[in-house]
C-alpha cells in the first residue's frame, strides 16, 4: 500500500453568513496516495471547491471556519497552522491551480513578476537565476516565446495559454501536491485536450500528486487513478477509477453516469435524476440524496446512511447495508451499466 | 450605539492629531506675524483688515469706499474733510474761491513731492481731474464731474476750474473724489503698471500688493506734513468677520472697522483690545415707496406707518444703541442739517391714520425689501420692523434681496412698498436730497411734483443763506410727507488695539498718518 | 419524402466595425462569414463549434436580432433580412429563442406569470382568461406547477429556469426554435433533464429546432444534421451519425478526438491541435485552419477551399477534398 | 496614442467653448452691472452712457460674436471694476489656487489610502468601523461649518493658527484640513471598497495559493491593482479641489481664483466670471484628460492597445 | 411513501407562499434592523420627515417671532433649550422648522433632477444615435465645472430664494442621474432578458416600460437616496454664502449665515444648525448606504 500525502478526516466546515449557518462540508474524509491522481467530482453546490480551498488555508477568514475534522498533509494537521506556517507551504509544497485562468492572473504585473514571487519566496533565488528558472518552466509547459512571454501582461494571452502559465506558477517550487480545481472547463474542446496532455505529461515526468476536481466524468476517466464522487457535502462514494466506472454502486454515481447522452441512444430519452441538487439550508436528516433516488427507503429520510466499504471501493448509501443486498444483486456483481 | 461611539472617538482623533501638528506650527506663526508680541518695544507698524481688496491702486476710477478708504493712503487730495466736523479743509490746495457761477480758482500748496522725487504743482491738479474727464479712463467719477468744462493752469501754484453749468457742489466733489496723481509717472509706465504701482504724494510708498491677500506700504519720511508715526501699514483682506475678528483677537491686525453690534462686548472683553466709535455721516432709511402703485401713495398711510415704527426700540433693542437717532433725511453732521419734528411712537394715531385713509390695518399685507449684511444688521432690522407693523395688525413679508438685485429693483422701480436702503457719506444736502426725492435719480423711492421743482431750484442757488434755507424747508416737507421712516446714523465701530492712538472720522476714512503706537 | 424547407440560409455575413481611431483604418471582424444552409421542417440542425467561431452570431442574425451585413435568410417564404421592424415583430410568433443563460435572460423583476403571459399578449392570443389557462398548462408541461406562478426567477434554481425560458419559447407554439447552447450552463444531472424536456417538445409541437452547441456529446444525442464552424465559416455539414462516424474536414476530426473518453478502459487516438484559435480580427489567410492543421498544404496558406459535396447531403471545405479522393492522406483518418 | 490625444483635446475644446456660451448668455441675462460699478448719484443718463462705453447696449449675438473672437485670442477684456486685464486677474490666482488644492490632495492622499487600506484588510474590526464612521461623517459635515468650528478651536479659543490669508505654510494649515475633510472621507470610502473588491479577485487568491504572505500583498499586489481607478477619482477630486474652493476660500480669506469669481459674480464683474470660468473649464478638462492618459500608462491592459 | 417523504419530494412549504407585499415589507425591515447604521439612518429619516410635516405644531416658539429683551440667550436658559439667536428668537423651534425647508429642498431637487435626468439619461441610452451624442456633450460641459460652484453661478445669475436654489441644485445635480441612468439602460440594452423580449416580439417601447424601467428602479433609488445628502449640504453651502434661501425663512443655510458673525460671542448660533445638517446628512448617507448594500452589492464603490 502506497503512502498517503494527504488525509482528511471528518472534515466540516461552517460558513456564517450574517445570522444564518451553513455547513457546505459535512464529514468529508478520503485520502491521496504519493504520486496518484485522485479525482473529486460532483455537481455545483457539492463542496468540492470548499473542500480543495480547506486544504489549501484559503477559506475566507471572517464568514467561514473549520467546525470540526481533521487535514493531514505529510501527517501534519494543515487545519491547526498558523498563518505564517502555511504559507511556508503554499506554493512551496502545495499548489493549486484554478477554472478561470482569465481572472487568475493579476492584470496590472507582467508574468515574469507574478511567477518570480514564490520562487523568492520559498526559495530566495537571485533575480537571473529566478527568470531563467521561470523562462525554463513556461517552455516546460509547452509556451511559445517563453523569453518574451515572461515580460509581457496577462491579458495579452489567450486562455490556453493563462492555463499554463497558472499551471508553471503552481509546478515552479515542485510542490508535492498539485489541487488542479476544474483546470479546463473555461477551456474549448481542442484546448482542453491540449492541457489535459500536458498534464498527464508532467505527472508522468514527477512524483507529484495531483487533486483533480471536476464536475466532468470523461476528464476523470481520462485522468484519475482513484475518484472521490461529491454530494451536497459529503463523500458519497470512492472507488479505484476502472471499479467505479465499471460498477459504480451509490444511486447519485449510477445516475450521473446514465445521463450522459453518449451513454444513452441517440434521440432516446435520456436517464436523468428527478430533483435539483437541494442547497446547503435545505438538507435536513436522513441521506442527502433521499429526495431525488430511485431507490429511496423509509430508512433513507430518517437515517444517515453510513460509508460501507467493500474491497477499498467505499459508497455511503443504505442500499450497501448487507441487509439489503439482495434488492440490488445485479449491482454488487460488478455490471456495468452501458 | 457602539458605532456612534466610534465616530465621536474618532473625531476627536481627528482634532487631537491637527492640534498636535498645528502646535509645532503655531511657534512659528507667532514670530512671522509682525508685531504679534505685546512685549515688543517699539511697534511701528499697523496691519488694517478690510471686508475686501481695492479694486485698482489707480486714484481718480473706481468709487468704492473700500478702495478709497486705502488709497488716500498713497495720495493726497487737494481738499479733505475735517475727522470730526467734515468740514472742508485744504490738503495740497492753499485755498479756494469761486470767482462766478462757472469759475473756481484754487490756490495750491507749494515744494510739495511726490514719492518719485517730481514735484506736485499746478499740472500735476489739472492731470488729476482731466483724467477722470478723459472717457478713454473709464473712470467711474467721470458721471460726477461732467459739468466740469475746462481746467486751466494759471500759474504753478493756481489753476481755475471753468463749468459748464453751475457747480454749486464742485469743492464737495474735488474733496470726495479727487486725488492728485503724477502725470510724469503715469505718462512714462502706462496706466495699467500706474496702476498696480502706485506714486502719489501721501505719507505712504507702495510697497507690495496682493490681489485679495494683503497690500503693503510704507512711510514716506520725505511726507510734507512730516514722517509717519507708523513706518509700515499693511491692509489685508478677510471677507468674513469672524475670520477678521479671530485675526484680530490673535493678534494678527491692528484695526478694523464694522464690528457687528452683538460682538462688541467680546473685543470690550479683550485685553489689548478696545472699540472706537463714532457717527457716521452714512445714513439708514426706510424708503416709503410712492412709485410703486399702492397704498403708500396716500400720504396717511405713510404718516401712520411713521408713528407705527419704534426707531428707539429698533436702535436699542437691535443695534444695542449703536447709531444716532435721525428725524429728517439728513445727518446731524450735514452742513444742511436742520432739526426736523419727531413724529414718534403712537399706535393709535398710526391706527386712527390708516382709518382715515379708509385701511382697516389688518387689511393691509406689505413689502418690505432689505438687503442682507450690506447694513449693520440690515435684515434684523427689516424682520423687526416687520413685527413692529404687525403689532399694529399690518402684514408684512420681509423680502431679502441680493444687495445687486436690490439696487436694480429700486433702479428699476420693481420695489413695492418699502425698502431699506443706505445713503452716505453725505456732508450736504443736494447729493442726498436731489438723488433720493426726484422722479429720475436712479434710488428714489419718493417723489413729489411741488417737492421735485422746488428741489432743482435751489439746487442752482449760490447763496450759501439762501440754499441753507431752501435745504431747510425742503427737510420740514419731507418729513411733513413722510417720504421715508429715517432710522439713524449709522454708527461705524472700530476695533482697535488697545494702546493704537486711533480717532474714527466721520468719513469712514483710515489715515494711518494720524494714527501712532502709545 | 420531400422534405418542406423551412429556413434557408444563403451567404449570410455578419462584419463588426471596430473603429481605430481617426487616423488609422478600422478593423472589420468576420464574426460570420458568407454561410450557407437550410434547415428542413421538423429536423434539428446543430451548429457546432469552439467559442468564437460565429455560432451564437448566427443564430442572432437568423432571428434579426442583429442586423446581417449581407447574404439572405428565407423563413417560410419571408425575406428576414429585408423585413421591417414591424412585420419581424408579427413573424417572431413563429421563430423563438432559448438562451445559454436561463438567469440573465429572463428578467429579474417579473414573475413567471408576466414571463410566460407576455408573448402571448404582445402576439395578441387569447383573452386574459384563456392565456392564463395557457401558462398554467404550459408550466405543467414544462414540470413546473401553478404555484410557481407568482415567483420571481431569482427564487428558481437554474434547471428550473431554463425550464421557463424553454417555456417561453414555446407558448407561442412557434415552428421554429433556436436554442443557443441551452444545456451548457447546467449540472450533468439537470442537462438530462432539459434534454428530454426539448425532445418531447419537440414531438408534441413539431418543432423545427436549430441547436447551437459546442457539447459534441449532446449534438450527438440529439440533432439530425451538423454544421462545423470555425472562424466564422462553416467547414462541414453533414448528418450527425454521419458525421461521427465519418469526419472528413481536418478541424472536424480534431474537435471529435478531443472529446474526453466515456470510460478509463476506453483508448482513444488523439489529434492535438496546436496553439489557439486565431482571433476573427485578424484571420490567416487561405484556410483559416491551416496554422493549425495537421495536413495543411502549401495551397492552404494561400488559397480559400472551395466546398466539395461527398454524397448523403455531406459536404465539406477543404484543400483535401477538392482533389481527387485517392489523395486523402490516411495519416489522418480518425481510428 | 496620438489620434486619442487629438481626440481629447478636440473635446476640451469644444467643452471648454460650450461652457463659456453658456455662461456667457446666462450672465448676460442676469442684468446690467453697468449701475454698480458707479456712485449712486449717478444720473440716468451717466448709466447710459457708461452701458454704451462699456458695450452693454449692443445686441446680444454682437457681443457674444466679439467676446468670443478675442476670447479666442485670449482676450476676455478688462475687469469692469479694476480695469486690468481680466485673464491676468484670474491667472495670478492660480498660485494661490494650486496650493491649497494640492496640499489639501496630498493630505488626504496621506491619511485616506493608508486608512482605506487597513479599513479594507481588517473588514468589520474595530478599526474599519472607526475608518468607515468617519468617512461617512466627513461626508456629512459641510465644510463651510467645518472651516468655522476649527477657527473658533484654534483660532480664536487656542490662538494656535492664523485664521487666513494667504502667505506662509501656517496659513495653510486650517484651509487645507477644512479642504481636505470631504477628500478623505471619499477617497477613504473607494480605496476601502476597491481595496475589498480586489481582495475577493480571483488573482489574490492565486497569490495566496503561491504564498505570498499578507503584507505584501496587501501593499504590492492589491493596492497596485486599485490605485488604478484611484487615479480617476483624484482627477475628479483635485477638479473638485480647485474651483470648488469657494467656500472655503471665503472663510479663511484664502486669496484663490474661487474667492476671485465669488466676488465677480456680486460684483457682476462679467469678463472675469468668464475668464474664471474659462480657466476652472479648462483646467478641469485638462486634469482629467492627463488623468485619462496616465490611466492608460498606468493600466497595462489599455496602454498595450 | 410517507408524509415524511412526500415532503422531502416537493420541497414547497406551503406556509412559505405569503402575500407577496407582506413579506417584501417583513424582510425590507428584517434586513434593515440587522444593519446598525442603516437602522440609525432610517430612523433619522423617519425624524427629519415627522419633524418636517408637523413642525409647525410642535415647535416651543414662533420660530419668527423677534424679543429683542431675550437675544443672544445661551441654552438652556429661560427655556430656551438651544438658546436664542440675535433677535431673540428661539433656536430650536429656528431649527426644526429649518428642517422643512432642507427635506423640501432635498426631496423636490431629487425629484426634479432625478426625473429630468432619468428621461435624458433614457433618451441617450435607449435611443442612442445623435441625441445622444449631444445630450452627453451637454453633460461633458456640466461635468466640467465644480458642482457647488456651478450652483452658485446659477443662483447669483437667477437670483436667491427658495425656489431659485432647487432650480440651481437641479439644473446642477440632473447630470449625474443621467449619467448613471444612461450606462444603467446601456447595461440593460445588453441584457440577455432584453434580447430575450426582441425575439418573442416585444415593441421597442414596451421594453422599455415594462422591461428596462422596472429595472432602473433600484439603482435610481439609491443614487437619489445619496444624493438627497449632497444636496441638503449644498443647500447649506449657498445659503451660507448668501445666495439661497433668505431670511427669514429658517432654514439651516441661512442660520449659519447669520450666525457666523457671533462665533466668538455666542457659539450656539452655529452649533446646533451646522450639527442638524450633519445629522440630516448622516441619516440620509446612512440610509443610502444601507440601500446601497443590501439592493445592489455591485454598485460599491462608487
Amino acid at each position: 500500500m502506497s503512502e498517503k500525502i494527504l488525509e482528511i478526516n471528518d472534515l466540516r466546515v461552517q460558513f456564517k453568513n450574517g445570522k444564518e449557518k451553513v455547513q457546505p462540508i459535512r464529514g468529508v474524509s478520503f485520502h491521496i496516495n504519493k504520486g496518484e491522481t485522485l479525482g473529486i467530482v460532483g455537481e455545483s453546490g457539492c463542496g468540492k471547491s470548499v473542500t480543495s480551498l480547506a486544504i489549501m488555508g484559503l477559506l475566507p477568514d471572517k464568514t467561514s471556519e473549520i467546525a470540526s475534522g481533521n487535514i493531514l498533509f505529510n501527517n501534519q494537521d494543515l487545519s491547526k497552522l498558523t498563518d505564517k506556517q502555511f504559507r511556508k507551504l503554499r506554493g512551496n509544497d502545495i499548489s493549486m491551480i484554478f477554472q478561470e485562468p482569465m481572472t487568475s492572473l493579476n492584470p496590472v504585473f507582467t508574468i515574469g513578476e507574478q511567477l518570480k514571487e514564490p520562487l523568492r519566496r520559498h526559495k530566495n533565488m537571485s533575480k537571473s537565476q529566478a527568470r531563467k528558472e521561470i523562462i525554463s518552466m513556461l517552455q516546460q509547459v509547452g509556451l511559445p516565446r517563453a523569453e518574451q512571454l515572461i515580460d509581457e501582461y496577462p491579458h495579452q494571452l489567450s486562455g490556453g495559454m493563462r492555463q499554463r502559465v497558472m499551471i508553471s506558477l503552481a509546478l515552479l517550487c515542485k510542490p508535492q501536491l498539485m489541487i488542479a480545481d476544474e483546470p479546463t472547463t473555461a477551456l474549448d474542446v481542442t484546448i482542453q485536450a491540449q492541457i489535459l496532455d500536458l498534464l498527464k505529461k508532467l505527472k508522468a515526468e514527477s512524483d507529484m500528486s495531483l487533486m483533480l476536481i471536476t464536475h466532468d466524468l470523461g476528464v476523470v476517466a481520462e485522468m484519475c487513478n482513484r475518484v472521490v464522487v461529491m454530494y451536497a457535502g459529503e463523500v458519497v462514494e470512492e472507488a479505484e477509477v476502472n471499479d467505479l466506472f465499471d460498477s459504480p454502486k451509490h444511486p447519485y454515481t449510477k445516475g450521473l453516469m446514465q445521463s450522459l447522452p453518449s451513454n444513452n441512444d441517440r434521440k432516446s430519452k435520456l436517464f436523468s435524476i428527478k430533483g435539483q441538487v437541494p442547497r446547503p439550508s435545505e438538507i435536513t436528516g436522513g441521506c442527502a440524496f433521499a429526495n431525488r433516488c430511485p431507490h429511496v427507503l423509509e430508512r433513507c429520510v430518517k437515517e444517515t446512511p453510513p460509508s460501507f466499504t467493500h474491497q477499498n471501493h467505499l459508497s455511503k448509501c443504505w442500499l450497501q447495508d448487507t441487509s439489503y443486498k439482495e434488492v440490488n444483486h445485479d449491482e454488487t456483481k460488478g455490471t456495468a451499466i452501458r | 450605539m457602539k458605532k456612534n461611539m466610534f465616530m465621536l472617538l474618532a473625531f476627536s482623533l481627528v482634532l487631537l492629531l491637527s492640534a498636535c501638528t498645528s502646535g509645532t506650527a503655531g511657534d512659528s506663526s507667532e514670530s512671522s506675524v509682525d508685531g504679534n508680541d505685546p512685549t515688543s518695544p517699539k511697534k511701528d507698524s499697523l496691519v488694517v483688515a478690510y471686508e475686501a481688496d481695492a479694486a485698482t491702486l489707480m486714484a481718480n476710477i473706481d468709487v468704492n469706499y473700500v478702495t478709497d478708504a486705502q488709497i488716500r493712503n498713497i495720495y493726497d487730495p487737494l481738499i479733505d474733510r475735517d475727522g470730526k466736523t467734515g468740514d472742508f479743509v485744504p490738503v495740497l490746495a492753499e485755498s479756494w474761491e469761486n470767482v462766478d457761477e462757472h469759475t473756481w480758482k484754487i490756490q495750491l500748496k507749494e515744494g510739495i513731492k511726490f514719492h518719485n522725487g517730481a514735484d506736485f504743482n499746478a499740472e500735476a491738479a489739472k492731470y488729476s481731474i482731466d483724467f477722470i474727464l478723459d472717457e478713454a479712463n473709464q473712470s467711474f467719477y467721470r458721471s460726477r464731474w461732467v459739468d466740469v468744462k475746462e481746467v486751466k493752469v494759471i500759474s504753478p501754484t493756481e489753476i481755475e476750474i471753468i463749468t459748464s453749468k453751475p457747480f454749486p457742489s464742485l469743492i464737495q466733489r474735488i474733496a470726495e473724489d479727487l486725488l492728485v496723481i503724477e502725470p510724469g509717472y503715469v505718462e512714462e509706465v502706462g496706466l495699467d503698471e500706474a496702476a498696480k504701482k502706485p506714486v502719489g504724494t501721501g505719507a505712504y510708498k507702495f510697497v507690495e500688493w496682493s490681489r485679495d491677500n494683503y497690500l503693503k506700504l510704507e512711510a514716506f519720511d520725505e511726507y510734507w506734513k512730516g514722517k509717519p508715526a507708523i513706518k509700515s501699514l499693511e491692509f489685508r483682506y478677510i471677507p468674513e468677520f469672524s475670520a477678521r475678528l479671530s485675526a484680530f483677537l490673535s493678534g494678527e491686525v491692528d484695526l478694523f472697522k464694522n464690528i457687528p453690534v452683538d460682538s462688541v462686548d467680546s473685543i470690550t472683553n479683550d485685553d489689548h483690545s478696545k472699540v472706537a466709535e463714532v457717527a457716521s455721516a452714512r445714513i439708514n432709511y426706510l424708503a416709503l415707496n410712492n412709485f410703486y402703485e399702492g397704498p403708500l401713495q396716500d400720504e396717511k398711510v405713510r404718516q401712520a406707518i411713521n408713528y407705527a415704527v419704534d426707531v428707539d426700540e429698533l436702535l436699542n433693542g437691535v443695534l444695542n444703541g449703536h447709531g444716532t437717532k435721525m428725524t429728517g433725511p439728513l445727518s446731524q453732521i450735514n452742513n444742511d442739517y436742520t432739526e426736523t419734528a419727531e413724529y414718534g411712537y403712537d399706535v393709535e394715531k398710526a391706527k386712527a391714520l390708516l382709518k382715515e385713509a379708509g385701511h382697516e390695518p389688518e387689511s393691509l399685507t406689505l413689502t418690505l425689501d432689505t438687503p442682507n449684511g450690506r447694513y449693520p444688521m440690515d435684515t434684523q432690522i427689516a424682520q423687526a420692523i416687520a413685527s413692529q407693523l404687525q403689532r399694529i395688525g399690518i402684514t408684512v413679508n420681509v423680502q431679502t434681496n441680493e444687495w445687486g438685485n436690490h439696487l436694480e429693483k429700486i433702479r428699476n422701480r420693481e420695489m413695492k412698498d418699502m425698502f431699506i436702503l443706505g445713503w452716505g457719506p453725505a456732508f450736504d444736502a443736494q447729493s442726498t436730497v436731489e438723488n433720493l426725492f426726484t422722479k429720475v435719480a436712479p434710488y428714489s423711492g419718493f417723489y413729489d411734483e411741488e417737492l421735485e421743482k422746488e428741489i432743482y431750484r435751489v439746487n442752482q442757488l449760490f447763496d450759501e443763506q439762501e440754499r441753507f434755507d431752501g435745504f431747510s424747508d425742503l427737510q420740514h416737507k419731507l418729513v411733513e410727507k413722510a417720504a421715508w421712516v429715517p432710522l439713524w446714523q449709522q454708527s461705524d465701530l472700530y476695533a482697535v488695539r488697545k494702546d493704537l492712538k486711533f480717532t474714527p472720522r466721520v468719513d469712514e476714512k483710515i489715515q494711518a498718518y494720524e494714527m501712532s503706537w502709545e | 419524402m420531400k422534405q418542406k424547407v423551412l429556413l434557408s440560409v444563403n451567404n449570410l455575413k455578419k462584419y463588426y466595425d471596430i473603429p481605430q481611431g481617426l487616423f488609422k483604418e478600422k478593423i472589420i471582424v468576420k464574426a460570420v462569414d458568407d454561410i450557407s444552409f437550410t434547415i428542413t421542417k421538423g429536423e434539428t440542425f446543430a451548429l457546432v463549434g469552439e467559442s468564437g467561431c460565429g455560432k451564437s452570431t448566427t443564430g442572432r442574425t437568423i432571428l434579426k436580432l442583429t442586423e446581417p451585413t449581407g447574404g439572405r435568410i428565407i423563413f417560410d417564404g419571408n425575406d428576414i433580412a429585408a423585413l421591417p421592424y414591424k412585420k419581424m415583430r408579427t413573424l417572431r410568433n413563429r421563430m423563438q429563442m432559448v438562451f445559454q443563460d436561463p438567469y440573465a435572460s429572463l428578467n429579474p423583476k417579473k414573475t413567471v406569470r408576466e414571463i410566460l403571459t407576455e408573448p402571448l399578449r404582445v402576439h395578441k392570443k387569447f383573452d386574459h382568461d384563456t392565456r392564463l389557462k395557457k401558462v398554467k398548462s404550459m408550466l405543467e408541461i414544462v414540470g413546473l406547477s401553478e404555484y410557481h406562478l407568482d415567483r420571481y426567477p431569482h427564487e428558481f434554481s437554474g434547471g428550473q429556469r431554463q425550464r421557463i425560458g424553454i417555456a417561453r419559447a414555446v407558448i407561442l407554439q412557434p415552428d421554429f426554435i433556436i436554442a443557443d447552447e441551452p444545456v451548457s450552463a447546467l449540472d450533468v444531472s439537470v442537462q438530462s433533464q432539459v434534454i428530454n424536456l426539448m425532445l418531447e417538445l419537440q414531438k408534441e409541437f413539431e418543432l423545427t429546432y436549430l441547436f447551437i452547441s459546442h457539447d459534441l456529446s449532446v449534438i450527438q444525442h440529439m440533432t439530425d444534421r451538423v454544421a462545423v464552424m470555425y472562424l466564422g465559416k462553416i467547414v462541414e455539414i453533414a448528418k450527425t451519425e454521419d458525421l461521427f462516424t465519418n469526419p472528413k474536414h481536418p478541424y472536424t476530426k480534431a474537435l471529435l478526438s478531443a472529446v474526453p473518453i466515456t470510460h478509463p478502459k476506453e483508448k482513444k487516438e488523439r489529434i492535438i491541435l496546436k496553439g489557439d484559435v486565431p482571433s476573427p480580427a485578424n484571420p490567416p489567410s487561405g484556410c483559416t485552419f491551416h496554422p493549425r492543421c495537421p495536413a495543411a498544404l502549401d495551397i492552404c496558406k494561400t488559397q480559400a477551399p472551395k466546398t466539395s459535396e461527398h454524397g448523403n447531403s455531406h459536404s465539406v471545405s477543404c484543400h483535401l477534398y477538392n482533389k481527387i479522393e485517392e489523395e486523402i492522406p490516411h495519416a489522418i483518418s480518425h481510428s | 496614442m496620438l489620434d486619442f490625444i487629438i481626440k481629447r483635446l478636440l473635446q476640451v475644446i469644444l467643452v471648454v467653448f460650450l461652457a463659456l456660451t453658456a455662461v456667457f448668455f446666462l450672465i448676460r441675462l442676469s442684468g446690467d452691472p453697468t449701475a454698480l460699478f458707479l456712485p449712486p448719484d449717478a444720473p440716468r443718463e451717466q448709466i447710459e452712457e457708461y452701458r454704451e462705453l462699456l458695450g452693454f447696449n449692443r445686441p446680444l449675438q454682437d457681443q457674444y460674436a466679439d467676446f468670443m473672437v478675442n476670447a479666442v485670442q485670449g482676450d476676455f477684456g478688462e475687469s469692469l471694476r479694476s480695469q486690468e486685464d481680466a485673464l491676468q486677474l484670474v491667472i495670478d490666482r492660480l498660485p494661490a489656487t494650486f496650493q491649497l488644492a494640492i496640499a489639501a490632495l496630498i493630505l488626504s492622499l496621506v491619511i485616506a489610502i493608508p486608512l482605506g487600506v487597513l479599513s479594507a484588510y481588517k473588514r468589520n474590526s474595530f478599526f474599519d468601523r472607526i475608518g468607515v464612521g468617519l468617512t461617512v461623517l466627513g461626508q456629512a459635515v459641510p465644510n463651510f461649518w467645518l472651516g468655522l468650528i476649527l477657527i473658533f478651536f484654534f483660532a480664536a479659543q487656542l490662538k494656535l493658527l492664523p485664521t487666513g490669508g494667504g502667505g506662509t505654510l501656517v496659513h495653510l494649515i486650517l484651509p487645507t484640513i477644512t479642504l481636505a475633510t470631504y477628500s478623505i472621507a471619499r477617497f477613504t470610502r473607494f480605496t476601502r471598497s476597491s481595496m475589498l473588491d480586489i481582495l475577493r479577485k480571483d488573482y489574490i487568491r492565486t497569490a495566496k495559493a503561491s504564498g505570498v504572505p499578507t503584507f505584501p500583498l496587501v501593499a504590492r499586489f492589491a493596492l497596485k491593482n486599485s490605485l488604478i481607478p484611484i487615479i480617476t477619482l483624484i482627477a475628479l477630486d483635485l477638479g473638485t479641489l480647485l474651483g470648488g474652493a469657494v467656500i472655503t476660500e471665503v472663510v479663511f480669506a484664502w486669496p484663490g481664483i474661487g474667492r476671485l469669481l465669488m466676488q465677480s459674480l456680486m460684483n457682476r464683474d462679467f469678463p472675469i466670471v468668464l475668464a474664471a470660468v474659462f480657466i476652472i473649464a479648462l483646467i478641469y478638462a485638462i486634469i482629467n484628460f492627463i488623468a485619462d492618459i496616465l490611466y492608460a500608462y498606468v493600466n497595462p491592459q489599455i496602454r498595450v492597445k | 411513501m410517507s408524509a415524511n417523504l412526500e415532503k422531502a419530494f416537493h420541497n414547497e412549504p406551503a406556509a412559505k407562499i405569503k402575500s407577496k407585499k407582506e413579506s417584501s415589507i417583513y424582510r425590507f425591515f428584517a434586513n434593515l434592523f440587522r444593519s446598525w447604521t442603516g437602522t440609525l439612518g432610517f430612523i433619522i429619516i423617519l425624524g427629519l420627515l415627522f419633524i418636517s410635516i408637523f413642525g409647525p405644531w410642535i415647535t416651543p416658539y414662533d420660530p419668527l417671532y423677534a424679543d429683542f429683551s431675550k437675544k443672544l440667550l445661551p441654552p438652556m436658559t429661560d427655556g430656551h433649550l438651544l438658546g436664542t439667536d440675535q433677535l431673540g428668537r428661539d433656536i430650536l423651534s429656528r431649527i426644526i422648522v429649518g428642517a422643512r425647508v432642507s427635506v423640501i429642498i432635498g426631496v423636490l431637487t431629487v425629484v426634479i433632477a432625478g426625473i429630468f435626468g432619468t428621461v435624458v439619461g433614457i433618451i441617450s441610452g435607449y435611443f442612442r444615435g445623435w441625441v445622444d451624442v449631444v445630450l452627453m456633450r451637454i453633460v461633458d460641459v456640466q461635468l466640467s465645472f465644480p458642482f457647488i460652484l456651478l450652483v452658485l453661478v446659477i443662483n447669483a445669475i437667477i437670483g436667491a430664494g427658495l425656489r431659485n436654489i432647487i432650480i440651481s441644485l437641479a439644473i446642477g445635480g440632473w447630470v449625474i442621474f443621467a449619467r448613471m441612468i444612461r450606462s444603467e439602460v446601456l447595461a440593460l440594452r445588453e441584457k440577455e432578458f432584453i434580447t430575450a423580449c426582441v425575439a418573442t416580439g416585444v415593441s421597442r417601447f414596451e421594453i422599455l416600460f415594462r422591461h428596462i424601467l422596472p429595472n432602473l428602479f433600484t439603482p435610481l433609488i439609491i443614487l437619489a437616496s445619496l444624493q438627497i445628502g449632497t444636496f441638503i449640504i449644498a443647500e447649506a453651502s449657498v445659503s451660507f454664502l448668501g445666495f439661497g434661501v433668505q431670511p427669514p425663512e429658517p432654514a439651516w443655510g441661512n442660520m449659519l449665515n447669520e450666525g457666523k458673525d457671533y462665533i466668538f460671542s455666542s457659539w450656539w448660533l452655529i452649533t446646533f444648525p451646522g450639527i442638524a445638517i450633519i445629522i440630516a446628512a448622516l441619516g440620509v448617507n446612512l440610509f443610502g448606504d444601507w440601500l446601497r448594500d443590501t439592493l445592489d452589492p455591485e454598485l460599491k464603490g462608487e
